[in-house]
């Protein structure tokens, strides 16, 4: 039993804030936000040149072999940055979904997307939109129940705004043939299923990476704005409603961790437990942008502060990947699911254990 | 205790239905912070005005219906449920209106008066300041008297309607050296004329519904202020009490909103969870709890009854109320609740969550009601 | 549209509430719960000599022929005292409901209530157990839809504690034949249903006056209470819970009064109403019971403050004459019923104003 | 990272769950806070002595397991498992003995570890005073050192487990008018020595949970003073740190009522409205979000880290989880929730609903976490 993240991991999820620190500042999310467009071709290019698109891909498909663990900070990172372009969805998503595709096409763009010469975007059935199809050089489709993977220029697409400024939603038509299957509906299902799971998780922990940065941005306003002659940040009304967004916080973060930690799993406990970091993922980031903005007074409703670029990102990741009704069926599935057995500790003891005492 | 309407109030109710089922324009305007938007909200005003619907609670004496708070109450209901445009004019009707009838000379109410209640002159509120949020007393921009004018000087900020308007009200602090509450006055602004630069503030929904003002040597005639030299706060609390009361918030607006949060439920229930319905249960007793409370005051103001901190509850309840219903509206859309401009047929749910935002933070934020009720409604000792 | 009590209305109730602040305070309700009784005969026979046991009841019944408007704020000032005597189950539920049969027995125990000689209980099907039994000298059950009344020493019953001291709940059989109806199906049925409504809504009121009595209770302490040198109500974290425990309050208390109002109306929207006023109230009750516990600190957590038979009280009508599941389904039902209509109105306009207009 | 036991854990897990199968008491037995279920418990603390279940995570040369914290939870998680009676011996596991082992001398140790952990003595805290509860410097009790005694005189309340315990550790006054937080010192007293009076404060739930302590010239060797004079509220603040922390409030407890609760609604789900299950999943949720925040806190601590202001955040969720677990309960039950006692083969739900409400208020209210998790997580400045 180890509850700590690994030197290595802190590191990694170092390097990827530092540039985000660096390169998507409030003033930089505010630009691009200006020119109308939705990712920023240097900060894509300085990101895929740190070498993490292949970061859950076997060694043996040339990625790094690494895990969910080994992610999760740096979906978190993205979050707290609001990060427009799509780290998350390609190196936590869609590039474990190809690498996990036994076909030659699967792998050709595979190997494009590791690059970072391509961005592939999913139509997975849990979402009735693609999110970034747009900007994707080529798609991942389901149709009865099999995987098609077809190039941009072979779909027609119908694409609406997002409330977040960085995100585009896409209904996605296609002629698909044999011609275009990349896996079979015995096959697809599964994956489809654990990419969800994946995309579930790390949804949750960009909202963590929200409701953080959202406390931090009230923090720092409340500790120097005045208002009857003291610092608001003294008065107990506006510590109490922080306080109270950073419980939220300290009680989403380890569920997170916890979930990614135990997605190989693959049972009812570890489903419950992704359902659960994302719904307490994204009701910790909506009250946190909630109070941010409330701390903040009429400044905190205006673009002048950055707490819109994360209230709109949670509102859009708490829709994405299951809504609230799709996770908590999964959770009182579970919570109901044995009652009397030990499924109400935290941790299941291993089976031998619970053989010798039954 | 009698709550059923007059065949008087049934009529009356019928009267306005009938019209705004004539009047209302059949498609959703743009929003008012838009120019375009402003431009037909103004015309709407101007259609309210000419059928006699535009200030019906101000006196027959001022160009309104001299309507009752109850009548008032029915007029609002139609208008929601006929789902007529916002008011575009809703600092005249509700702020500046009465606010004029009470201070102004009778050579301001002529001037101003019919103006407002046309549409051809609508209205920004300029109070607040860089550092004087919801402390108001805070205000610095400096009215210095040369001649017949005001020389204006000084940076106004959440100043909403002020990016399309004519007209803005301004608090301005006459007296130099002055401190706090003493020394202000309240002054009524061209928004066109020199020396005053409107720059909109783009809201979290990306509307212009805020602007900062800057002040440069704007000179304003002395017969533009309200009240006396150094009576502007007193002018500005005598408002606040309009804003804050009975008078900003009609209980329809929440009543329709839960209405049409039952038939999105009923549109989507098969594939929701069914605790959702416990919140809109929860809308639609809000909003009736919320639509009672404000008939009893009615009541009891027309009985010769005044309101008092009771109305900092108002505040609370109905911004707390509804951002609730809001964020039932965005679970039961699910994916859908992102989309910027809603489905075919839908209510713009997200708009509306955005603009609830707002609520615990305008007219008196949420924390400051709290003391208010704590001291003046249950009678704690100030901090 | 006239939302205000009459002068004789609130007359009324000031006489009770008059009697209650003297001979209903702490300390009596502490004498009486250390005796281990449940009522104070001394108390009742005061209550009785208001004459208003007959306030709901018809004048050619003996009574005052007034309505549940008349009643409310007794019910409410009941409540404030955490009375333990059934004023509000007499004269408000059970009397009227004796008033409504038509039959020689009922009119014999209805004059004996009257007169204040005899308290009758009433098993009502939507509560399990009968509250009072214990002393009640005669009970109405219902068999086969058929009621019944017999007096007590024809029935049986298993008594059960509440954690509300001045309250037992019994189940009661009793062999009920032809002798003991005194009212058919057809006629017992409506009753029974406006009997439900008369006590929801009278619940509510009691809850009302238990959520009042502990904010007053808090904020009696909070400004008397010094701690780190300066009253506890000057903090601005208890101010703020007891102005959160009083938006509550503000909002329940016109919903209990309209649904008084418009019992007679027995319709879905007056039904509506009164599991409205209930719901509110009772969550009103347990707000203000809690938060009053938590300002009070480990004082309110003792016996030493009368707030805790304002808890028990609102916890045990919190589950009596339909829990929340009932209720909520009811408004529910009616929040969903026809939702193109009127219905989102708060009063319904004529029908004639309706039909013009349709 | 690594989320499973070892097989040593597991291995210790089923060692725990077979004794307590062959220990545990076959019927609850009657709340430790009455005279006959006092004495109960103490045999039981007497039987988990025997099996060395009692001190577990003491070192073992004071008689203990020397679990380490991991140990200590799956620990917990089987005693809740198997509905073992609650501890009596909480304040001499949590709070005293721990503090005897930082502060207390050779001898101190010597006489008084052995015979808390055997249960023979049971121990109660004396803290709070009147005028003394969330504001504890604000202590008046006197200690004047007359030779080897220290002479005690004061009114001590709130003190849990008084009413039937042998011992008290009593936080007094030792240097005459001294002010705030100097001057205090943390004494052991015999609670059977003339001029202790000790009167039961029947709680909520009717039991006589607390007491207070009227000390008459009571008479303690200054042998018993722990820590030197003077140092009281440094001991006393290092004493709520063990009970603010980690140790007072195991997870496994909210686990087991979190899995009652859901065997509850599967019982009632038929007649119940759905939207009550909602309740139930965040209950669930709570209790595993709590478990694993728990979880996580231990494996740093064993690493060497220590835990700080984020101990707060424990006592919000908790104490909150706890009343809306109970209040979960409450409504599945509906009519049958106000039962004294509950049904057969019921939980006694209510109890534990009486019981939570003292969760914001001891150990700190739940105020004051919220100014320290602004002021020392947050970094927001004193008031």
């Amino acid at each position: 039993m180890d509850f700590a993240f690994a030197e290595e991991q802190r590191a990694i999820a170092e390097v990827v804030s530092s540039l985000l620190t660096d390169q998507c500042t409030g003033a930089d999310l505010r630009r691009l936000m200006d020119s109308g467009q939705t990712h920023d071709a240097a900060r894509w290019n300085a990101l895929m040149e740190l070498g993490l698109s292949g970061i859950l891909v076997p060694e043996d498909k040339g990625g790094l072999g690494l895990s969910e663990t080994d992610f999760v900070l740096v979906a978190r990172a993205c979050g707290h940055a609001a990060l427009p372009e799509p780290l998350v969805e390609q190196a936590g998503v869609v590039i474990p979904l190809l690498a996990a595709l036994d076909h030659p096409r699967a792998e050709e763009w595979l190997q494009k997307a590791l690059a970072g010469e391509a961005v592939i975007a999913l139509a997975h059935p849990v979402n009735p939109f693609v999110c970034g199809a747009e900007n994707a050089d080529a798609l991942l489709l389901v149709q009865d129940g099999q995987l098609h993977l077809v190039a941009r220029n072979q779909v027609q697409m119908d694409t609406h705004a997002s409330i977040d400024p960085f995100r585009r939603l896409s209904t996605v038509t296609a002629t698909l043939t044999a011609e275009t299957v990349v896996a079979e509906a015995s096959v697809c299902a599964p994956l489809l299923a654990q990419t969800l799971e994946r995309a579930t998780v790390f949804a949750a922990a960009q909202c963590l990476g929200l409701a953080e940065r959202s406390v931090e941005l009230a923090v720092a306003y409340a500790n120097e704005r005045t208002q009857f002659g003291k610092p608001i940040g003294t008065y107990q009304a506006v510590k109490h409603l922080l306080a109270t967004a950073q419980v939220k916080i300290e009680f989403a973060r380890p569920v997170i961790y916890a979930a990614a930690a135990e997605i190989g799993a693959n049972n009812a406990l570890s489903r419950a437990r992704a359902s659960h970091a994302k719904l307490a993922a994204v009701e910790a980031a909506s009250l946190a942008a909630r109070t941010s903005i409330q701390v903040h007074g009429a400044m905190g409703y205006s673009w002048e502060v950055d707490v819109h670029f994360l209230l709109k990102r949670g509102l859009a990741l708490g829709g994405s990947w299951g809504d609230e009704t799709f996770h908590r069926a999964r959770v009182l599935a579970c919570a109901l699911s044995s009652p009397a057995a030990d499924s109400g500790f935290a941790f299941t003891a291993s089976k031998d254990t619970l053989a010798h005492a039954a | 205790m009698q709550l059923s309407f007059t065949p008087e109030q049934d009529a009356f109710r019928l009267e306005v239905r009938q019209w705004l089922q004539n009047h209302v324009p059949q498609t959703r305007l743009p929003s008012f912070d838009t120019e375009a938007g402003f431009a037909l909200h103004r015309e709407w005003e101007r259609t309210l005005a000419k059928g006699n619907f535009g200030m019906v609670t101000w006196p027959k004496d001022y160009g309104g219906r001299g309507l009752n708070l109850i009548e008032w109450l029915i007029f609002e209901e139609e208008y929601y449920r006929a789902g007529a445009p916002g008011r575009v004019n809703q600092n005249g009707i509700f702020l500046l209106g009465p606010t004029l009838m009470e201070f102004g000379t009778d050579a301001q109410k002529a001037r101003f008066l019919p103006a407002m209640a046309s549409g051809d002159e609508i209205w920004a509120q300029a109070w607040s300041e860089p550092q004087a949020g919801s402390d108001l007393a805070a205000v610095a921009t400096t009215a210095v008297r040369d001649g017949d004018h005001y020389v204006l000087n000084g940076h106004k900020i959440w100043s909403s309607r002020a990016v399309f308007a004519d007209w803005a009200f301004v608090l301005v602090r006459t007296e130099a050296g002055s401190q706090r509450h003493k020394g202000l006055s309240l002054v009524l602004m061209d928004l066109k004329i020199e020396g005053v630069t409107v720059n909109p503030i783009p809201q979290i929904d990306g509307e212009a519904g805020f602007a900062e003002i800057f002040l440069e040597n704007a000179r304003v005639p002395v017969a533009n202020r309200l009240g006396d030299e150094g009576q502007g706060w007193h002018v500005c609390m005598a408002t606040a009490g309009f804003e804050r009361g009975l008078m900003l918030r009609s209980p329809a607006r929440y009543q329709e909103a839960a209405r049409k949060l039952s038939a999105l439920y009923l549109e989507h229930q098969d594939r929701l969870d069914p605790a959702i319905g416990r919140d809109v249960a929860q809308a639609w007793m809000n909003a009736q709890a919320y639509a009672l409370s404000i008939y009893s005051t009615a009541c009891r103001l027309q009985a010769g009854g005044s309101i008092g901190a009771e109305a900092s509850c108002n505040k609370i309840f109905w911004s707390e109320m509804d951002i609730a219903l809001h964020q039932t509206a965005l679970a039961i859309l699910g994916p859908y609740a992102e989309l910027a401009e809603p489905m075919a047929n839908n209510h713009d749910w997200l708009g509306g969550y955005l603009f609830s935002l707002a609520g615990p933070i305008y007219a008196g934020s949420n924390e400051i009601q709290r003391n208010i009720i704590a001291e003046r409604v249950l009678g704690m000792p100030r901090g």
